[in-house]
């Protein structure tokens, strides 16, 4: 590992330490189409429970299932001999999301952007986009195969 | 005029009123099957005026932008048209984010878009 | 089963062996519906086991390619496979540029591909 | 006109007065599939006439395709307000073509590379490396809305 991938490891662990997690879960689901379905129903509700807003139970939800279909997608090619983690942790505060695949990983900086008039017909390439306008932090490790997302609750929000 | 599993089609003048069965559009053997339903709809039927009302539409992913636009693709190719209405404030975020709003005519609701047409 | 416009369905044992129509796969209203039918073997009829034979065509443009690519995933969505038999030099060059050999598992004939699945 | 611009104009009437044609062709269709079947097939009748072999002939068929789709599409957006001109060339050794539309044009050297592992998923943005792996030349002018396809004859056959 670099000496960058180390700090940044080091600062997860600093972060994570930080937070208090109310529940958490880790899984394997195998490289198919809605294999993760239901953590992905799990972790909503849990949400829902601790009345998360309906904007923000929206966001991590889109930007879940992005970062999922992503990984049995692009990064497995649907290869049923592949699995993809979720670990997912909850706070009072924030919720946090990591999707790793084992597929080749990807370089994100390469992804061109959809919204550039030339592609808006495009069908594909919009979820890394919705990922990133939705949460609060999306970051990919060094390969591109592992990826984490945290949404931040609102703080204006009545107690 | 065939019975579809993901959506309801109702005529309303020339413009065929479409509306979603699904609650959540997201990637998985449902989403293949709706788009192919909405295709059938210009590529069997022939229909050149569609209204899509999204008002039952709570949640959506970039998969399903991608049957909007290949949907759009086909219109346009066949000479019609395609309105949106009724789409919630979420789902209207994910359009602007993406820039579709502007290659979609997306209205309030169905009276606008009837009359729009 | 449904009669196509642009393809030619059989049944060898549990393989959906397709020919094409058209002798050109271009960018029009025809492939739109080309599409929809090869999409429908999918969505609406559940075929898992599908193989093109190309024999039939002498030509395609990067829509057709598209088409197959739409038709690849949704098939690796719904948990089956396709092969790819009979091109000819000119189109499985337009396969090898665009590194789609390697998406598609291209065999030389219809004997080779049914023997692959 | 930059001096660029103004050199390669130069450039371009050089070239095409050195050429002998023996057809030509400068039509306007409107923004509509299939409009230019008309020319694209006479252009192949014209060059089958000539003797270009099938793979010369099938390469002309697929850039000339690929271009009008483009102008098109993404340059007149399907707008059937918005016309495409299309001009043609044939000589004895070499073909020429001209696809201009009224959109708002593009930068080539923003388009992403299609065969990226990551990108081999997405069913469209092959057209431009079709295109340029098919024929001799392929140019865009300056604002993208204009490009010139050439295809010259092998040199190496029966005559
Ligand atoms: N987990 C991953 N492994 C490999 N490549 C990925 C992964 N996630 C994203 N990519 C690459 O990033 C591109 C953009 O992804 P995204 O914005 O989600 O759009 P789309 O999935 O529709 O192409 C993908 O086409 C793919 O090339
Ligand atoms: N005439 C044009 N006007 C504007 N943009 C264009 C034009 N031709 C090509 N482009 C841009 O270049 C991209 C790549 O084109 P291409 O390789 O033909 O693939 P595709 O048409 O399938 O997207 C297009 O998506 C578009 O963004």
């Amino acid at each position: 590992m670099t000496s960058a991938g180390r700090a940044a490891k080091t600062r997860e662990r600093c972060l994570m330490a930080n937070e208090h997690w109310t529940w958490q879960t880790d899984q394997k689901i195998v490289s198919e189409a809605g294999a993760a379905r239901g953590i992905q129903e799990e972790l909503l509700r849990k949400m829902r429970a601790a009345r998360w807003n309906r904007h923000e139970c929206f966001a991590v939800r889109l930007a879940m299932e992005e970062a999922i279909v992503n990984a049995i997608t692009h990064g497995n090619r649907y290869d049923t001999a592949k699995q993809v983690r979720i670990r997912c942790w909850l706070g009072p505060e924030l919720v946090r999301i990591e999707v790793r695949d084992e597929g080749p990983g990807f370089d994100p900086a390469d992804v061109p952007d959809p919204t550039d008039p030339e592609r808006l017909q495009c069908p594909c390439g919009r979820g890394m986009m919705l990922m990133r306008h939705f949460m609060t932090r999306v970051e990919y490790d060094e390969s591109g195969s592992t990826v984490v997302l945290e949404k931040r609750r609102a703080a204006g929000r009545a107690k | 005029m065939s019975e579809y599993r993901h959506i309801e089609v109702n005529e309303v003048g020339d413009v065929t009123v479409v509306r979603f069965r699904d609650r959540k559009l997201i990637e998985d053997i449902r989403i293949q099957e709706l788009g192919h339903e909405l295709f059938s709809l210009v590529d069997a039927e022939n229909r050149d005026k569609l209204l899509l009302n999204f008002s039952q539409v709570e949640f959506l992913s970039s998969s399903a932008l991608g049957k909007l636009i290949t949907l759009d693709k086909k219109m346009k190719t066949a000479g019609g048209a395609i309105k949106l209405s009724n789409i919630r404030p979420e789902i209207f975020e994910v359009f602007t984010i993406t820039r579709l709003d502007r290659l979609f005519d997306i209205r309030d609701d169905e009276a606008d878009a009837l009359a729009a047409f």
